[in-house]
């Protein structure tokens, strides 16, 4: 008889504020066997684009998830864009991408605060969405939602910033700079969180290239893939470094999305610098005939519509390629081996969003 | 404004040289995706290098099996999971095959039939 | 000498001083978190609202462990405060957390399974330090019975400071403070859900909250053991020690269990051997 | 006065939200809503939890498991709906794997509108759960005066019959 | 005199039971030949004890030592020709050197020193030997009574084996007399020579199944109890040479440490074979091939004592030793290992043969420091251990014939499906680790009298260490017995009346015993200890009341469950909010159902056999070298 | 030190007023641009029905026989999109959100003005929509 514990491990379960589902087979308290399942979250929100015309369904997009929720609309709308032929105005994608590394930083500190609290570290929890708060501030005030912003459409944004508010927010985030130094201090330094950390689901570099991990996963194993780098928005008048770590650990993941954080504030930074004046919408006719897939950079990695229409008002079809799908079967090769304890760390180390990865 | 992309037509039985070949070639599996054309399944690979796409595409009818190729690329298995639980397409030889738990939907292959489930449109419930 | 009063003194007054401390430690580590926090009061309100929450159990057996818990615990603490034999006390102690890892184990689920394995675990990281914290203080006053160390006028602690540190590092498995809230924490997000404590609810569970508070308050007297030569000095060491577990509980990200065996292991041999060896050698050989 | 009111432990489940009124769910417990200052503790654990609350609607898989969660929730309890998905399928409502709202499968005492509902709404919502769980609890305590303490909710023909809209 | 005509009955009674065994081939021959001797001993024993409680220590004299002398020495010879032949047949050729060598040694003692040796009381008895007689005579005849029905129900179920019970049975009671010779003797010849019987006695009955396994096993039994065997020899003839041919167990202690350091020093290696310490463990558990009665036999009341016996006599003379703290370090590491090993093994017997290692090696340690406080613990362990483990042993026993299994894990829910036994298994590991229990008490005794002795600290970190592994492996065993499984049915059936007699027995026996402990102490051990010492070392009154209040709270909650209480509303366990059946099986991925399974943590990379036996291997190996080589280096220089 | 690399932030919260927003003691906090709800200035719809479709949740219907708007509170999902669209911008934005409740309801039902059938000024610059309506 063969010694082992058998964990369900979810679908509801405190360390896991989204339902995911996995079978644990434990010897003693290591992870000798994992089966995940999902399908929890499974909406079929694809399938709508049958009921809802392209312009409508931006809003349906933006719901596949709500901590990514800018980005899947922008990633939607600029596929869409790319179809038709359009010509956004160079302002919305200024504000496009100033939104974007928004959602990016308050993803981000949503992350590192439930990945302290997986292990125990409740007060870096409460910390981390103390500041995160004052993004959702901004972006409240920019755009009128705190997580669910629905400011894109198709054809450019539906509200601008003053100048004013833009130079507010600037120095906002400037201001927050030393307590996200002092947060990040904690993951980067702090000896408890290296016990946790360090060494602790490795993924090497071929691995991860070969399982198709996508964000910071990858790029904690070393692998530089940014679409930022592909310059869609405005990105592309702006100067960064994707962050990428080689140890491939929990520690690395975490080191890639700490830092980030400061890489975000600096994109933001330029945009504000360099934002041009003018409209920022722009009247869209016709409907779009044609494919694209729309790749863009999510806090969580590559994310990719693949956008199929043919010259009526209702796509054919809409598909969205998420970074925590492509990140599951990762996952699962990291969990095998790992302890009890670092189950949780480890899942939450892919910054795992199911209600993307089912939409 | 990003660079056109092409998906190349092949046959299903390309599929799986096609992704060993991209494999070599050091291309990363990006993503399968397949959608319905009538009484036709379209199904597309996309590799990725250097943010630069490779894309097959395959078209079949339902009765084809299509080859997995879980055993080029470990990932696959999640798209070729999905491919079969929303489009009702067979896919032999997936390495965690869930036999079509991947996705447990109210309607069978939701994908693959026209829901007729009518939606309200007034609220009044 | 038992001395019945305090006995029963310890019986009625400890959960109330052991609720209050949980509710200012609740407080503090609130506002460390940058929060308001709830009332002082809050622990006897949750305890109020499990007892008029209606019963619910995976099986009978929970209760009976949950009732042993408690009341082991504190015949335990009655046995401390009476002034009984400290190593008696710490076998009791022992006693009374293995009914709770029964009543873990008897709902078999894997949840509350794990965390009873936790649990035992536990018990084994601290049990060591702990035996040798008597074994300390009767080698420092020569007695094992706690009214002569409490009434001993020996500086314990300047005899065995090494054996307090080691303590104090335990204690912090005994409070289920981080980075040691391995088997169970006080908020449950925790990859065993709530490990021991899992499967209980409503009354079982407020009587498992009350032996907690019975536990804080005997624990926190064998604290004031080091120091009750000079009784102001134990009340502030108390004070400060309990503080301590605080600022760590909110300075540390939760340890695995094999960093909480080998760490509390290592330390319970480096102090054991040093400050005993110490003395002994101070004693002029004699033990 | 009972002590339901002041010490109301909730149990958060992600049914098939977008995660926006999940996080917001979450934030309520953060510094700035804080709270805890009511005594309301996240448990995690359906055995010590008092309020469900459930963001996200219904769908083909996680309907046993929302019911088998309230099953494990010591009487008395309330449900809150968070969201408008919770409340009626919300925006997904037409989606093939979305059958609706939560009061399919149990009653629900208290519906929070929004997408994403608000920190203050959550709260709001909340609070208005805290006089119903007070209410039941009255119930509770007269229902076993009376003798007729049966297993409250568990029955499952008891929970359609209550709760089941449509 | 009645005092030498009783302890001559209780050497020989067993003996005549074991022959007419021997020869009666019926069941219920049988039955009544074992439940006759067994009561009838017992009896004697506890005849024994009324009468002579409170006489301190007496010498019996009147035994005709010449031809009893001649007589052993046959028998010696004998035996010895018996295992050279099985060795030989075996082709087990360690265990035949080993016998040769032994035998040469003997032949050469007879021929040129035996004539010099006389010894003037041959049997003696004193408050040590009656607690040990009591838990021969006792527990022994109980494990022999509980056989009854175990080794029926074991033929039964083993028809592949022969059915050799007359033997099995004749071999038991022959046992129980060598076990009472040896601790009636007080020539150290005699002595030697029912040290002899009972490692033959072992060997038989751990080779009794035959097949290979038991074999093996019985031969290893024997070689580490041959080399035991042959430091005796050594000893025997060094104290006829050197010692001036004071083979008189009482004399040899009274004379103080210059002569008897060295015998005693070699006789303690024996007794540390016999006793399973460090490097020699391995046979005893080997041992566990044997039907359980057996285990329990060799456990509690017989052999491994044997073993302990014999060094807690020798402890005055270990007192402040070298020679006394090297034995004290190697029980004490034994302690460590073993509870440590204990942590990692699934197999219920084989945590019962580490666990009886370790207490052993406690029991060693206590009495290498040889103060009177650790005396006390000694003996006081030696009676506990004895009484839970023989009820561990045997409801382990019982159990393995309702679950076919001796795996730890397959005792889920025991408390559901054999209730009875269940409890009793539940009695015997509270007995073994938790207050106010005896086994606690003695640790206890234990701590306080470490600290008390010079050095004595190290041994209590040794010790603290030991016993919290010690309640981890009981306590997740005693978890795993008390789940509650929803989907049980009792299967407890009708046990034997002869094992639910052992079984209720010892049970009583165990709450019994903590209740008359401070009788027992004062009674049996303190004056034991002041002749001996000087000194008496006892509990105060408070802590003997607190104990009794806790027996007491122990006894009557569990009765609460009886009490109709409040309805409960049973909820489901806690799964991840997973649909989950009756029998604990839930929704798992792929669709499929899965089963809970929740077996126990064994923690192979920290504790496992494999990891922490070498060390003690070598670690005690070196110390036994140590301590022989410098006794020996003290006592030839002075 | 790599020990306690929390301590700066728990010692300084501490000793700082906490950064709690004391909510039902202190209203909620607000934006101008914050969505809350849709509100509806009666007088000024036409019953175009343009918001009913291009609601992207089917939230809003307007019955034009009854000349009423509902706004089903239980499905808006406050994009305000029906805000954007309003031909007449009789639609705005309140920053207020919708209060909980304790059944299942949340639908507001307002009579309007309805098409605004004689508006001399103003017909002939946009004359297609009454007409439209009329049909």
């Amino acid at each position: 008889m063969s010694k082992q514990i058998t964990v369900p491990f979810g679908p509801q379960h405190p360390v896991l504020p989204e339902p995911l589902h996995l079978d644990l087979v434990l010897e003693d308290e290591t992870v000798v066997d994992v089966i995940p399942s999902i399908g929890y979250v499974h909406r079929g929100l694809e399938k709508l684009v049958e009921k809802r015309e392209y312009t409508e369904y931006v809003f349906i997009a933006e719901r596949i998830c709500g901590i990514c929720s800018f980005i899947h609309s922008q990633t939607y709308v600029q596929g869409i864009e790319q179809i038709m032929g359009l010509e956004v105005p160079e302002r919305a994608t200024y504000l496009r991408t100033i939104w974007g590394e928004y959602s990016r930083l308050h993803s981000h500190l949503l992350w590192l605060g439930l990945f302290a609290d997986s292990m125990g570290f409740e007060s870096v929890f409460m910390n981390a969405w103390r500041l995160r708060e004052h993004i959702l501030d901004d972006l409240e005030a920019t755009t009128g939602g705190r997580v669910i912003q629905g400011v894109c459409k198709v054809g450019g944004v539906r509200k601008d910033i003053t100048p004013e508010k833009l130079d507010e927010m600037l120095k906002g985030l400037r201001g927050m700079e030393h307590e996200l130094n002092d947060l990040t201090n904690v993951f980067l330094n702090d000896s408890s969180m290296k016990h946790r950390l360090r060494g602790v689901g490795v993924l090497k570099k071929e691995d991860a290239y070969v399982l198709g991990a996508v964000g910071p996963t990858a790029r904690g194993s070393g692998l530089a893939i940014d679409i930022r780098s592909t310059g869609y928005g405005a990105l592309g008048k702006i100067n960064f470094k994707p962050v990428v770590e080689y140890d491939g650990d929990c520690y690395a993941r975490c080191a890639v999305r700490a830092k980030e954080m400061f890489t975000s504030i600096d994109i933001i930074e330029q945009c504000i610098k360099k934002i041009p004046d003018g409209p920022v919408d722009m009247k869209v006719t016709g409907a779009p005939d044609g494919e694209y897939f729309s790749r863009t950079e999510q806090p969580r990695g590559e994310v990719i519509h693949y956008i199929k229409g043919n010259g009526k008002k209702n796509l054919v079809r809409h598909r969205v390629r998420t970074p925590t799908f492509t990140n599951i079967p990762p996952l699962v090769t990291l969990l095998k081996g790992v302890d009890l304890a670092d189950v949780p760390v480890v899942v939450l180390s892919i910054d795992p969003c199911i209600g993307c990865a089912e939409r | 404004m990003m660079a056109a992309q092409v998906i190349t037509p092949i046959g299903v039985g390309d599929v799986v040289s096609k992704a060993g070949q991209a494999k070599k070639d050091g291309y990363r599996l990006v993503q399968i995706g397949c959608t319905k054309i009538g009484d036709d399944f379209e199904i597309i690979y996309v590799y990725d290098k250097d943010f630069t796409l490779l894309s097959y595409r395959i078209t079949v009818k339902e009765d084809v099996v299509i080859p997995s190729i879980s055993s080029e690329y470990f990932g696959a298995f999640v798209y070729e999971n999905e491919i079969h639980d929303l489009y009702g397409l067979h896919v032999s030889g997936i390495n965690i095959d869930f036999k079509g738990t991947f996705y447990k939907t109210a309607i069978k292959h939701p994908f693959n039939v026209t829901i007729t489930k009518e939606g309200d449109s007034c609220q009044n419930k | 000498m038992i001395n019945i009063v305090w006995a029963i003194v310890f019986v009625l007054v400890a959960p109330l001083i052991g609720g209050l401390i949980a509710g200012i430690d609740r407080k503090i580590t609130a506002h460390m978190q940058g929060r308001v926090g709830p009332s002082i009061f809050q622990p006897f309100w949750d305890v109020g609202k499990l007892f008029e929450k209606e019963n619910g159990v995976v099986n009978e057996t929970q209760i009976f462990y949950a009732i042993c818990y408690v009341i082991f615990m504190a015949f335990t603490g009655a046995l401390f405060f009476a002034g009984g034999d400290l190593l008696l006390v710490i076998f009791a102690l022992t006693l009374a957390q293995i009914f709770l890892v029964l009543g873990a184990y008897s709902a078999n689920s894997p949840y509350s399974f794990v965390g009873a394995e936790r649990e035992l675990l536990q018990i084994m990281a601290y049990e060591p330090m702990v035996i040798l914290v008597a074994v300390g203080l009767y080698v420092a006053t020569k007695s094992f019975s706690v009214s002569d160390i409490a009434s001993s006028t020996v500086p314990v602690i300047l005899l065995i400071p090494g054996i307090f540190l080691g303590f104090i590092y335990v204690l912090t498995i005994k409070l289920r403070k981080s980075p040691f809230d391995i088997s169970t924490s006080h908020h449950a997000h925790q990859e065993i859900v709530k490990g021991v404590t899992t499967e209980f609810s409503g009354r079982s569970l407020a009587w498992i909250e009350i032996t907690h508070w019975y536990e804080t308050v005997l624990l926190l007297g064998i604290v004031y053991l080091f120091f009750a030569f000079n009784p102001l000095l134990g009340i502030a060491a108390i004070i400060i020690v309990y503080l301590l577990e605080i600022f760590l509980d909110n300075t540390n990200a939760r340890a695995k269990w094999q960093f909480a065996l080998k760490s509390s292991w290592l330390i319970a041999v480096v102090v054991g051997v040093v400050n005993l060896a110490a003395l002994y050698v101070l004693n002029g050989g004699v033990s | 006065m009972t002590y339901l009111a002041k010490s109301p432990w909730i149990l958060h489940y992600d049914a098939s939200s977008c995660n926006g009124c999940d996080i917001e769910v979450l934030a309520c417990l953060t510094p700035m809503y804080d709270v805890e200052r009511f005594g309301i503790l996240n448990t995690g654990n359906p055995k010590h939890a008092d309020i469900f609350v459930i963001t996200g609607s219904i769908n083909e898989q996680n309907r046993e498991i929302v019911k088998n969660l309230y099953d494990q929730i010591p009487r008395p309890n309330v449900v809150v709906a968070v969201g408008i998905c919770a409340c009626s399928g919300g925006v997904f409502r037409e989606c093939y794997n979305v059958s609706g709202g939560i009061d399919k499968v149990i009653p629900v005492d208290v519906y929070v509108p929004g997408c994403a509902c608000r920190p203050e709404s959550i709260i709001d919502g909340i609070v208005t759960a805290l006089g119903i769980l007070e209410e039941k609890r009255t119930k509770m305590v007269l229902d076993v005066d009376k003798k007729e303490h049966r297993h409250a909710g568990l029955n499952p023909d008891h929970i359609l019959s209550t709760g089941g809209v449509q | 005199m009645q005092l030498t005509q009783l302890l001559i009955f209780l050497i020989l009674f067993p003996l005549i039971a074991a022959f007419f065994l021997l020869i009666a081939k019926k069941d219920v021959e049988r039955n009544w030949i074992v439940k006759l001797s067994a009561l009838i001993i017992g009896a004697v024993s506890v005849f024994l004890l009324i009468t002579t409680y409170n006489k301190g220590a007496m010498l019996v004299s009147v035994i005709p030592a010449e031809q009893t002398g001649i007589l052993m020495f046959v028998l010696e010879m004998l035996i010895a020709v018996y295992i050279l032949y099985l060795g030989i047949t075996y082709k087990k050729w360690l265990a035949v050197a080993l016998i040769l060598v032994q035998t040469v040694m003997i032949l050469f003692f007879e021929l040129f020193y035996a004539h010099g040796v006389h010894v003037e009381s041959n049997l003696f008895i004193d408050e040590f030997s009656l607690i040990m007689a009591m838990i021969i005579g006792i527990i022994g005849s109980l494990i022999c009574v509980y056989s009854l029905g175990y080794m029926k129900f074991f033929h039964e179920h083993h028809t592949e084996m022969p059915d050799r019970r007359p033997r099995f049975f004749a071999i038991l009671f022959i046992f129980l007399a060598a076990m009472f010779g040896l601790v009636f003797s007080n020539n150290l010849l005699w002595v030697y020579f029912f040290w002899e019987v009972t490692t033959l006695c072992s060997f038989l009955l751990i080779g009794y199944t035959k097949t290979d396994e038991a074999i093996n096993n019985a031969f290893s039994a024997l070689w580490m109890n041959l080399l035991g065997g042959i430091a005796f020899t050594c000893a025997i003839i060094w104290l006829a040479t050197a010692g001036g041919g004071m083979l008189g167990l009482s004399d040899l202690l009274t004379t103080g440490k210059a002569i008897a350091l060295i015998p005693a020093a070699l006789i303690g290696f024996a007794g540390l074979t016999k006793a399973a310490q460090l490097p020699f463990s391995s046979w005893l558990v080997g041992a566990m091939v044997a039907p359980t009665p057996v285990s329990a036999l060799l456990h509690s009341s017989t052999m491994v004592k044997a073993g302990v016996y014999i060094i807690v006599r020798f402890a005055p003379i270990f007192q402040s030793t070298f020679t006394g703290y090297v034995i004290a370090m190697i029980g004490a590491l034994t302690f460590l290992i073993a509870s440590g090993i204990a942590i990692s093994q699934s197999n219920a017997k084989r945590v019962l043969a580490y666990s009886t290692i370790a207490n052993l090696g406690l029991v060693v340690a206590c009495a290498g420091i040889g103060t009177y406080e650790a005396i006390w613990a000694a003996i006081l362990l030696i009676v506990f251990h004895a009484i839970s483990k023989s009820l561990l042993f045997l409801a382990t026993g019982t159990v393995e014939h309702r679950i076919k299994s001796r795996e730890i894990d397959d005792m889920t829910g025991l408390i559901v499906r054999t209730p009875k036994i269940a409890a009793m298994m539940i009695i015997g590991i509270a007995g073994m680790f938790l207050a106010p229990f005896g086994m606690l008490i003695s640790k206890w005794a234990a701590i306080q009298a470490f600290i008390d002795a010079p050095l004595g600290f190290l041994f209590v970190i040794i010790l603290v260490f030991g016993s919290a592994m010690t309640v981890f492996f009981w306590a997740k065993w005693m978890g795993k017995i008390l789940t509650v499984t929803s989907d049980g049915k009792n299967i407890e059936g009708e046990v034997d009346k002869s094992e639910w007699a052992a079984l209720l027995s010892l049970a009583g026996l165990s709450f019994v015993t903590t209740l008359v402990f401070p009788l027992l102490s004062t009674v049996l051990l303190e004056p034991f200890l002041l002749f001996n010492y000087g000194h008496v070392a006892r509990l105060s009154q408070d802590n003997i009341i607190i104990m009794i209040l806790m027996l007491f709270l122990i006894v009557l909650l569990p009765l609460s469950i009886l009490i109709p209480h409040r309805k409960h509303r049973h909820l489901a366990p806690y799964m991840g909010g997973r649909t989950t059946t009756q029998d604990m099986r839930f929704s798992g991925s792929l669709g499929v159902q899965k089963k809970t399974v929740l077996s126990n943590y064994y923690l192979h990379p920290y504790f496992g056999e494999a990891k922490l036996r070498p060390l003690g291997i070598w670690l005690c190996s070196a110390l036994i070298v140590i301590m022989l080589l410098a006794t020996i280096a003290k006592g030839v220089i002075l | 030190m790599t020990l306690f690399e929390n301590t700066k932030i728990v010692i300084s919260s501490l000793f700082t007023r906490p950064a709690t927003l004391m909510y039902p003691a202190k209203p909620a906090k607000k934006t101008a641009n914050t969505r809350g709800h849709v509100t509806i200035n009666p007088a000024g719809c036409i019953t175009c029905r343009t918001c009913q479709r291009k609601c992207p949740t089917q939230a809003i219907n307007v019955d034009v026989k009854e000349k009423t708007w509902e706004i089903d509170n239980m499905r808006c999902v406050v994009c305000a999109v029906c805000v954007d669209t309003c031909p007449t911008t009789c639609l705005t934005m309140d920053n207020q959100y919708r209060p909980a409740m304790t059944a299942r309801g949340g639908i507001e039902k307002v009579t309007v003005a309805g098409p605004k059938k004689k508006e001399p000024a103003a017909a002939p610059a946009n004359g297609a929509k009454p007409a439209e309506k009329k049909e």
